[in-house]
């Protein structure tokens, strides 16, 4: 047991640390957000090109750096932390770790590769119903059709709150068998996003950091070969593919945590009211003392979570934990996030509230990444249901 | 203790309620409940055409006494107005600051001249005011005021410099109240006057701020050398800490009826939409759309006891209007979080680009300045525990 | 409308404040606690003799001062304030009030003018299911069963969480008819507490202030003029009843809340650390405002609904309200007691935590009436029924 | 990173396991599961026996130096004996206090005689310690110590008066280490000592101070001219506040897994009675189920963190132990709460007259101590705003 970066792990998260403190400036992510595409194209060909980050867990086979989900993590703290606006998380997180769970031998081979190159991709696999009672992030959100029609497949439905949707070059796709329901009847396909029977619309959203976007499917005819795992049968797959990605999520959670909490500190000490600075005021004192202690243990729970999903895929003794780590750590950080971001925003007092402090964008990304794959609330309660029921 | 309306009461109500059916159309409609908080910036041309058709119908001032132009409405008429002027959905007020603010200030302690010349303007809903109380880097704090107001003998005017932050409706607005250093050697809450600035003249810039909503309800103002006539100072050179003092309980009237008002029409389409997406049916939501409807209902009954004068269980001071403040800003915050957690992730999809905002969108994301504007929450606590609790004061530097 | 104590009713709070100040002190409360009855009997004999307190709203044609439930909530604030220990609670807003809106005028005559001469009354209709699911205190809680034979009544079951149940000289009992659920088949009777058949045994309690007790009815054969209102259909009465006692319970919660504030701030005075009075910390003072916050958005909930109990005894035009202002008034008191009670012990520190200090007595009695008719989270589900479904 | 165990600790795993199998029964089968927080005061000397037990296996002290006569186990090892023992239901140790704090101290600060005199029995389980740190009105404030040590020339012994509070275990031991006061002049951190104390004397008077549970587990300790051998102070006169520093961190070891074990038992329980009551069909406790075990589990995953030597991510502080107090003792609070609450109006029936606390029951009340005790949760977010984040140190008076 070492619950402890290796040297190796430090140096990456170092450099991204590093590099992003450089790059990923206020300046940046304004200029960034403010696009259609929403992030620079130039920024991410240098990522992809000179720190090769997009391939850093795609098996060394495929031409990856075959690390794993722990330097990932370590990655994906630093780029929530300084706000990166890129396809990263759509591109690595949800398309490369998609392949790497679900894919055939052959579309491993077509497409991890050409990921490793820079091209970017995403998964689609919500309908309008994720966002009823609050947010329904399981198989009951799998909504479009896949009907069979001979040796090919026809999809049609309207999928949303895609990820960089309406830029991602390669779509995941999951839709059901008409008449199923549940965890019954998903398949997954991997389609080129320009294919014919595709229709991209971006939605614009309240965090500009990251995109979104609606795709309707409009009797989009699919050879067998884009068809992922077992037809009809893929729910384990998705569901392990939104567990690793909702550990993601989270790690970039924790990295917002931290940067709210140093920026309302940094901002506490230059500050002075009443004749001192307002780091000296209990008050103040108290809040960072409370978000430093989400930060931690929000860290702690990231930490132990991406452990666990490096195991998950590897298939280490721990794999069967990936579902309780996963909502553990998107519970918790979900909430720590916010929490921090509002009070970070409550220490800035007045300037918090403008357009110009950075404070919130992290306030927006908070709420948004909250409420992608799933709340607090809604992660516990899959908590108290491994415990409860 | 009772809480029944009289007769009289309740045929007043039916005569509000019939003149905004009559009036609140044509033209009008559009404004239906909008212009409150976040959305201040809307309409505001058709929403001062509005205050001109109150002040006809004489609906403008209502709690102002009569011999002043109000029409001397009991405190129990003013509920019953504040509270069907919500209900019919009628728009937020852009005169809100002259009625409430200025108005009662110039009342209370301005001169017969400074009534007469504005009170009629705020009365007939044509003259709008805005505040000019923080200063960038002093937040709440009126001791640190430093924008400065020396009397040009040669002109016989008030000459300002300084700037102010955090100014709403300062684009639209015709006068501001403006606390500034009449002796440039006071320090603390010495030495400061009170004076009724027109908006109008060169020596006034406001500029937007652009806000967390991508919208500028509030404003910077820059005061070089911008003047005043001498008879426009509220009481005497170093009053201005004693009326802006007085002007603090005026906050805390009946519009607080109106406000929950409009507090209540956004938990309507709260509890409208969580009944539409199933969000009715999650336990957790359940139990805080509960807690702010419970809070909200009791925020309504702690503005009845302001409004009868109960005071504390020591008899001496009013400790439900002290907490006031800290208790709607922060339930108002939870409020925009509960929106948003309603709608889940359709809550961070925008009306259309580049960032219009739909009304409770642009509500949570307004309501973090509920908790730092007028006393952040930790100001608030502070001013709780020293005047309602007898706590030491904090230590202020000599 | 003038939502504000009349002279009259200021004084009653005044008279109530002063004397229970000077009697129910920290020793008193402990000697009459340790008693298995609970109370001084010579401090009940003076309150019923010379103060009239139980007499306070039962009407005047029955030998009481016909006061009403303002000026009753005004006195439960000031006894939860000073945790007086007595019956008062029990014989006035479960038995009065249960004789008042459900008691045949014969019943009425009978009874209402020995409870004006001292008689101990008391109200017993949860069995041991009210426990279930953190609490249920609807009419699901009514589980004894009464069978009609002939002109009478044949009652058996056994009744939980009785507050003076082994105490009272009388007792009101909810049973229902056999093979009846929920509201259905609900009906009251009144019956001195000494009748064979019912057996009280004392229930030893963490909050040691109020008594509570099991009754074991074991074939109670009681007479047709026992009945209270309808055979089997006495639900709306029963829920009537215990909404008064509800808004009863959250003056009492209101009035601890107040205190445990005093006491709280009145320690933070006296207290130095550091070489300062320790009510000069910001992190004391803002608990402290935060208290304060609390305790007056309670006595506003308490008053208002005191205001709607009034309408509701007298059929005035907000009768209506009185679930719902009972159960907001209970779940905002029940959280602010707590928090108080919670708050106040922290900010004593070390000593908060001893027998010797009273502050424990108020974190004790919280718990105790958060849990008996519904604690916070169970009245806001009520709330939210009538909002939401 | 990694949270797989080697073989070997796996094989270390089983060992302790079935040590525990063999012995935890008879005589000692009545302790299971107790005397925990709030039940310390049960089966005091069946614990002591089962000390001694622990001593002949092996299993005191596993984490000191083989050197010093510990078991020298490495950090895994000691994270698996303390899972084993909490996960067996093994007992309370009275003997934590000299392993986990006395012992410590000696082995880093002592002197050789000291260590020759002391380890001993606290390896064998046959003498009890406690700890001398608190005093009436100085709460948590080391700084505010009165305790004073005098040296007797004649006697060649320091002499001690003063008054000490809080001392858990203090009826049982054998002894006491002591911050007392060398330096009468001095003031603050200075003029300090840290003494090892007897208990078996005349001018030490033990008195129990009744809790909020009716029980005694903490006491008074009076020093009316208690003695100490000259070679007992550990380091010199004025080194006390260095040793007690150093003290602090033995605080937060391995033993906050063993601990988490305990929490873990308590979780378990109120799982266990959510499911027969149905409480566990109650969504409001669901979510605070979930949220215990969550922040349960990531309570063990910052232990690691801790224990693996892991650093902020500024690199040089160690920030998940400096708010572990915070974060463990605020958890437990809850946790009370939530055992009271899962019970419903049945968590306030008592086992028996007059005061007979259940366990859970007991837990509860007793945790309100935990963001008490070692430091108030007010004073570890000072603490943790100052070391962990930079910010200005709460004013001091000269």
């Amino acid at each position: 047991m070492q619950f402890a970066f290796t040297e190796e792990q430090q140096m990456i998260r170092d450099t991204a640390e590093q590099f992003l403190a450089e790059v990923s400036t206020s300046e940046a992510i304004r200029s960034a957000m403010e696009t259609e595409l929403g992030y620079q194209p130039e920024l991410w060909q240098r990522i992809c090109g000179e720190l090769y980050w997009q391939a850093i867990h795609i098996p060394e086979a495929y031409g990856g750096m075959g690390l794993g989900q722990v330097e990932l993590a370590a990655m994906l703290e630093q780029m929530g932390r300084y706000l990166l606006c890129s396809p990263f998380f759509s591109t690595v997180c949800l398309g490369a770790n998609a392949l790497m769970v679900a894919g055939t031998e052959a579309q491993k081979e077509k497409y991890l590769p050409r990921i490793c190159e820079g091209l970017t991709a995403t998964l689609a696999y919500t309908g309008i119903s994720a966002a009823r009672g609050g947010g329904r992030w399981g198989a009951d959100a799998v909504e479009a059709i896949a009907e069979r029609d001979g040796d090919e497949f026809i999809l049609n439905g309207t999928l949303r709150f895609v990820p960089d949707g309406a830029s991602a070059e390669l779509l995941i796709v999951a839709a059901r068998a008409a008449g199923t329901s549940g965890e019954a009847g998903i398949s997954l396909f991997v389609v080129p996003a320009e294919s014919p029977g595709i229709e991209r619309k971006l939605l614009p959203t309240m965090d500009q950091t990251r995109k979104q976007a609606e795709i309707v499917l409009s009797d989009l005819r699919l050879p067998a070969d884009t068809l992922m795992g077992a037809e009809g049968d893929a729910w384990p797959q998705l569901q392990k593919i939104l567990q690793l990605a909702t550990v993601a999520q989270a790690a970039e959670q924790m990295g917002g945590a931290q940067q709210s909490l140093d920026l309302a500190v940094e901002y506490s000490k230059e500050r002075a009211q009443f004749g001192r600075p307002i780091a000296g005021f209990q008050a103040i004192k108290h809040k960072a003392a409370d978000m430093m202690t989400r930060t931690e243990v929000a860290r702690s729970a990231v930490y132990y979570a991406a452990c666990v999903a490096e195991e998950a895929v590897e298939g280490g003794e721990l794999a069967g934990e990936l579902g309780e780590a996963a909502s553990i750590a998107k519970a918790y950080c979900s909430d720590a996030y916010f929490q921090n971001a509002g009070d970070a925003l409550q220490i800035h007092g007045g300037v918090g509230f403008t357009w110009e402090y950075d404070v919130h964008l992290h306030l927006k990304r908070a709420k948004a990444s909250e409420h992608f794959l799933g709340s607090g609330d809604y992660h516990r309660e899959r908590v108290a249901q491994l415990l409860l029921d | 203790m009772k809480l029944s309306f009289s007769p009289e009461d309740e045929a007043f109500r039916r005569e509000v309620a019939d003149w905004l059916k009559e009036n609140l159309r044509g033209e009008f409609e559009q404004l239906k409940f909008r212009g409150g908080p976040g959305d201040e910036h809307m309409f505001a041309e058709e929403r001062q055409r509005w205050e001109q058709k109150l002040a006809e119908g004489g609906w403008t001032c209502v709690g102002w006494p009569k011999e002043h132009g109000g029409r001397g409405c009991s405190i129990e008429q003013q509920v019953i107005f504040h509270e069907e002027y919500a209900r019919a959905g009628a728009p937020g007020r852009v005169g809100h600051i002259g009625e409430g603010l200025a108005g009662p200030t110039i009342i209370a302690f301005g001169s017969e001249a400074q009534q007469k010349k504005y009170l009629p303007g705020i009365l007939a809903g044509t003259e709008l005011w805005c505040q000019g109380y923080s200063e960038p880097g002093a937040g709440s704090d009126l001791a640190n005021v430093k924008t400065r107001a020396r009397f040009d003998e040669a002109k016989g005017k008030w000459i300002l410099n300084g700037q102010k932050v955090w100014t709403s409706l300062a684009q639209e607005s015709d006068y501001c109240f403006v606390i500034a250093r009449t002796d440039p050697e006071s320090k603390g809450h010495k030495g400061l006057g009170f004076f009724l600035v027109s908006m109008h003249q060169p020596g006034i810039e406001v500029r937007g701020i652009q806000q967390i909503t991508g919208t500028s309800e509030f404003n910077e103002v820059f005061f070089d050398d911008a003047e005043c006539d001498a008879e426009d100072i509220v009481g005497q050179p170093g009053d201005g800490w004693k009326v802006a003092m007085g002007l603090l309980g005026f906050e805390r009237g009946v519009s607080t009826l109106g406000q929950q008002m409009q507090f209540q029409n956004e938990l309507n389409e709260i509890v409208r939409i969580a009944k539409e997406n199933g969000a009715a049916q999650n336990p957790a939501i359940r139990q805080r759309i509960a807690q702010a409807h419970t809070e909200l209902k009791i925020m309504r009954y702690n503005s009845m006891r302001m409004l009868s004068g109960q005071s504390g269980s020591d008899g001496s001071l009013q400790k439900e209007a002290l907490i006031y403040k800290l208790f709607w800003a922060t339930w108002h915050r939870s409020l925009g979080e509960l929106a948003m957690d309603v709608l889940g992730p359709e809550s961070q999809i925008l009306e259309a680009a580049p960032y219009e905002l739909s009304r409770l969108q642009s509500m949570y994301l307004f309501v973090r300045s509920d908790t730092i504007y007028g006393g952040t929450n930790e100001i608030q606590r502070n001013i709780i525990a020293e005047r309602g609790l007898g706590m030491p004061r904090e230590p202020r530097p000599a």
